[in-house]
């Protein structure tokens, strides 16, 4: 299906209806997460830019040779140049797609863009919440205020203009976007998907409700019982959840808040490698960092020990006084 | 007026964009020049001054020294008041909660329109620029302002694409494309201070930066401008307001 | 079967309640008997039940003797897996997350409709009743159990007020109203628990509680009933349920 | 204005644009909060049924003779009893409205409302809660799929069915509702009106967005250094909030999170007054408890030393283990 086109809800419904939603452990290995997201899903992300981005799990991606994925994101970073870099996604639904303030443009986007062999479809930050949260509730659009009589209105035709029956104001209709599968990184949930996100939440909850399965990568898998104790602090409930998986520094070389900022040597390395040539770059970065390790702990390895040790002591400083 | 030469562009930039917000003022910053400039002011007498960041922050203090690569990062939350999702601190512009949205700009025109899409023709696009982030939305549901860098192919006639709203085509067209709140009311540069004209929604300057000709604003321009009747000259940079900033930004992160 | 003069109307009801319900459910309950059959349920060896509460409750396990006096209050909360606004937990069922919904009910008629909002002329009431809480939204939107006192002027051929919606008028009237899913499956009551027709979608008997007949059913009803074609006859509540349901109402609070 | 008209969005943000939303120290006292609400005004109640009630200012607009109010609140219990038996509303907007599962219908209510001096419009719960919603979100509706084809449809006509142009499907647009005041009483918040709100929150949240002032009333004031240290717990942002009130045992007789439980005898014997006779019962209450204490310590007093006691330990109990 068209990654714009709004599902019915007899099809939600059913689809819904058709997963194990019971309290039941859900605990699998980031391989067997990965196996999870199929060739040509529409595959929803958490986190924004540089922050709790699933990085572990993109990864896995590319090196298991996933294909044709149509991804979205609030706001697109590095992530996606990896997702066009390494082969795994078509389009990329978002509302900025950059590698960062602090090295501008991205390279890889500019190349697979301008080339015309991957799509980046544009949508306003706000336009992008709707979308979500009108998935996460059910119904097939939300009404906005915004991207009227700018030129992204006419550039997303998904979006209907609409004169308000209440006041005969002009209205934006953004279509509610319920991908296939949601990637979510969390600082930490049990092993039902109950999960406790700290600090910036960004988009997660309602992208969690809105999706068709939710894979939660997290960097710590506590007891039930803990989460039992603080009810209030649960953001994603379990029922949306389908699996888990443990993944200390899974959101590296990004930051997971609270826990560690992102890996600045590493991320300055990797921008200037990719711009200096954004296909044989990205290639050399992919051989060396993606798909050489053995596993997750071996990347961390290849950042090194000094900026693991320096971006968590940074993280952790969130909460001195 | 002893330092005026001692400033970078991007440093004059931030100070006279951090005059022009106002103690107890709601203001949403993006990332680069808007952050600094809200800091700076937060630090030059104005703790009352609150920031929004479109990660999902209410009511920041940025640390010196550690300034954050977005405002999507945890360094944005520092002593915040409240940290929120990120479509729902847009809900508040919507509302109308926020005085103030301050953001940087790649291209402007004469009707205050921004673009950050695409140079060149959106189908097979020159260049395709990041996109619009809360451009849009906060252009839309706000009153603006705009810091940005003063070059010919910045400020021109009439922009590619209208990625963020200012007055589109000028007069009434804004608040007939159903955006009847907020507009850009100052677009600041290392050259000058700009406002829009109260019924045409064109584009003029306000002030030049001190040492600036109005020639000079008029050579760095795409298009012809219009000086208001009484152009002021700005008072230069202080040397609290550059010792300030420094101290905010010691590794030049956004004023090289 | 020795425990079959030993049990109240309510009790036998909540133990029937209670045994429609299965481990791994989500089972989202109103204040009462199903709060109560809810959390029987659990303690049936049923551990996997989860309950929501229109609070804005998931997963609670109510505590033996602190019946919450509403779904509303923290009694709900106590041991849940999340707690969250009462408007989102209602968008939950409207997102299809909830297998069942279950409530009690003061009228209902032949097409699983209920009435809790007026009694004679909306316009002009004999008896304003409470109204529908989340009862419409439940009935709207989820699969429903509905338990409830088995009496003539409870069981009408057509409620006064439909205010939470079951087949409506029969037949396909219910998705034509743009409610294309969920839908009354079960009512429980003191006799006799019954099912829809599946084409009519008309209320029928599927199994008469112990020591009641097809007659006194009848009796009790406002309406010329059916009976399905192999009606049965529910087994007595065991001692085990009897029991385990006073420790958790050891007051009465909904058994009395 | 009608309780149900949607106000344009040049009204909306006229109004907001005129309030005071700087980081200022709002702490006044419960008369002076109270005089913030004035006759005929919408008022919008935070809490649901029988928890975190706003009581002590609903008790002091009673003392201060406020007429003609329209009071919205998700689920209403004895304090809309006290607010059509004490004078203050005409009209309320709830889903539910009854002295709660242990006491069965309200006398109060049925007396006013089937006499016909009283109002009592009926929306589903569902339905109030996106009301509050799009009045904080500031759009003029937002869509819903319960009401339909029930009575509750045809009796809201200010609700309109509606075509879904992206699925064919029927839908119900609800319309905002945008109080004129929003009274929320909460566990803490600092004196800039910053709010932590613990366990239920019901649509408080929506509700201090969507309405045009706010009064809170705190069990405690906490200092902004401790609410700037958990930014992710704050619950209300102060730019709402119009006035803060301390007021410990602000919602006695009934429930505060965490803090206290129902006062249960007290409500029991409110009950058997005014549901023997809802006109000279109620006058005999007010008298006793909303006229004859000289402040609102002295109403706790009146409760008595045993059931705050009772009712602190059962509310505590909450957070053992």
């Amino acid at each position: 299906m068209p990654s714009s086109d709004v599902q019915s809800y007899a099809t939600l419904r059913e689809d819904l209806a058709k997963r194990d939603r019971s309290l039941r452990e859900k605990v699998v290995s980031l391989e067997e997460a990965a196996g999870l997201v199929r060739d040509g899903m529409q595959v929803g992300i958490g986190g924004s830019t540089m922050s709790r981005t699933p990085m572990a799990l993109i990864w896995e991606l590319i090196r298991q040779g996933r294909k044709q994925l149509s991804c979205s994101r609030c706001i697109v970073s590095t992530d996606g140049d990896l997702l066009f870099g390494g082969g795994v996604a078509d389009e990329i639904v978002t509302s900025w797609f950059a590698q960062g303030i602090l090295w501008g443009l991205s390279k890889v986007m500019r190349h697979h863009v301008e080339a015309g062999d991957k799509r980046y479809q544009e949508w306003s930050h706000l336009a992008m919440g709707m979308r979500f949260r009108a998935g996460g509730m059910g119904v097939p659009f939300l009404p906005i205020r915004s991207m009227l009589g700018s030129d992204l209105m006419p550039l997303r035709p998904e979006a209907k203009e609409f004169d308000c029956p209440f006041t005969g104001e002009k209205l934006l209709l953004v279509p509610a976007l319920n991908p296939d599968v949601a990637i979510i990184h969390v600082q930490r949930c049990d092993a039902y998907g109950n999960a406790q996100i700290d600090g910036l939440q960004f988009m997660d909850i309602d992208l969690a409700l809105a999706a068709n399965s939710v894979i939660l990568t997290t960097e710590r898998i506590v007891s039930n019982d803990q989460i039992r104790r603080m009810p209030d602090h649960t953001k994603i409930p379990f029922m949306c959840v389908d699996a888990v998986v443990e993944v200390p520094y899974g959101a590296a070389p990004h930051e997971c808040y609270g826990l560690y900022e992102p890996m600045m040597k590493h991320m300055e390395a990797y921008v200037a490698q990719v711009n200096a040539d954004p296909v044989e770059g990205m290639k050399a970065y992919l051989d060396r960092f993606v798909y050489g390790p053995k596993n997750w702990t071996e990347f961390l390895s290849l950042i090194g020990m000094e900026e693991i040790v320096e971006a968590s002591r940074q993280g952790r400083s969130m909460y001195n006084d | 007026m002893t330092s005026s030469n001692r400033y970078t562009a991007s440093e004059i930039l931030t100070v006279l964009s951090a005059r022009a917000l106002e103690n107890g003022q709601l203001v949403f910053a993006g990332i680069g020049i808007p952050l600094l400039a809200a800091t700076l002011a937060q630090r030059l007498g104005r703790p009352g001054l609150t920031i929004l960041f479109e990660g999902g922050v209410i009511g920041a203090f940025v640390e010196p020294g550690k300034l954050p690569p977005s405002t999507n990062d945890q360094r944005c939350t520092k002593r915040a008041n409240m940290v929120l999702g990120s479509a729902d601190v847009l809900l508040l512009l919507q509302r109308g909660y926020v005085d103030i949205g301050f953001m940087g700009g790649a291209q402007i025109d004469q009707y205050g329109n921004l673009n950050s899409s695409f140079i060149g023709d959106p189908d097979a696009p020159k260049v395709r620029l990041p996109g619009s982030g809360g451009g849009n939305d906060i252009s839309s549901l706000t009153n603006m302002i705009v810091a940005m860098k003063h070059e010919k192919r910045r400020f021109v006639e009439q922009v590619d694409f209208i990625t963020s709203p200012g007055y589109l085509r000028g007069q009434n067209s804004r608040t007939d494309a159903g955006l009847p709140a907020g507009g850009v009311f100052r677009v600041i540069t290392e050259l000058a201070v700009f406002g829009f004209d109260a019924e045409t929604r064109r584009i003029k300057v306000l002030s030049l930066n001190p040492g600036v000709t109005a020639e000079e604003v008029q050579d760095n321009t795409g298009f012809p401008l219009t000086f208001d009747d009484g152009v002021t000259v700005t008072e230069p940079p202080t040397n609290e307001e550059l010792e300030t900033l420094r101290m905010l930004d010691p590794e030049r992160l956004f004023t090289a």
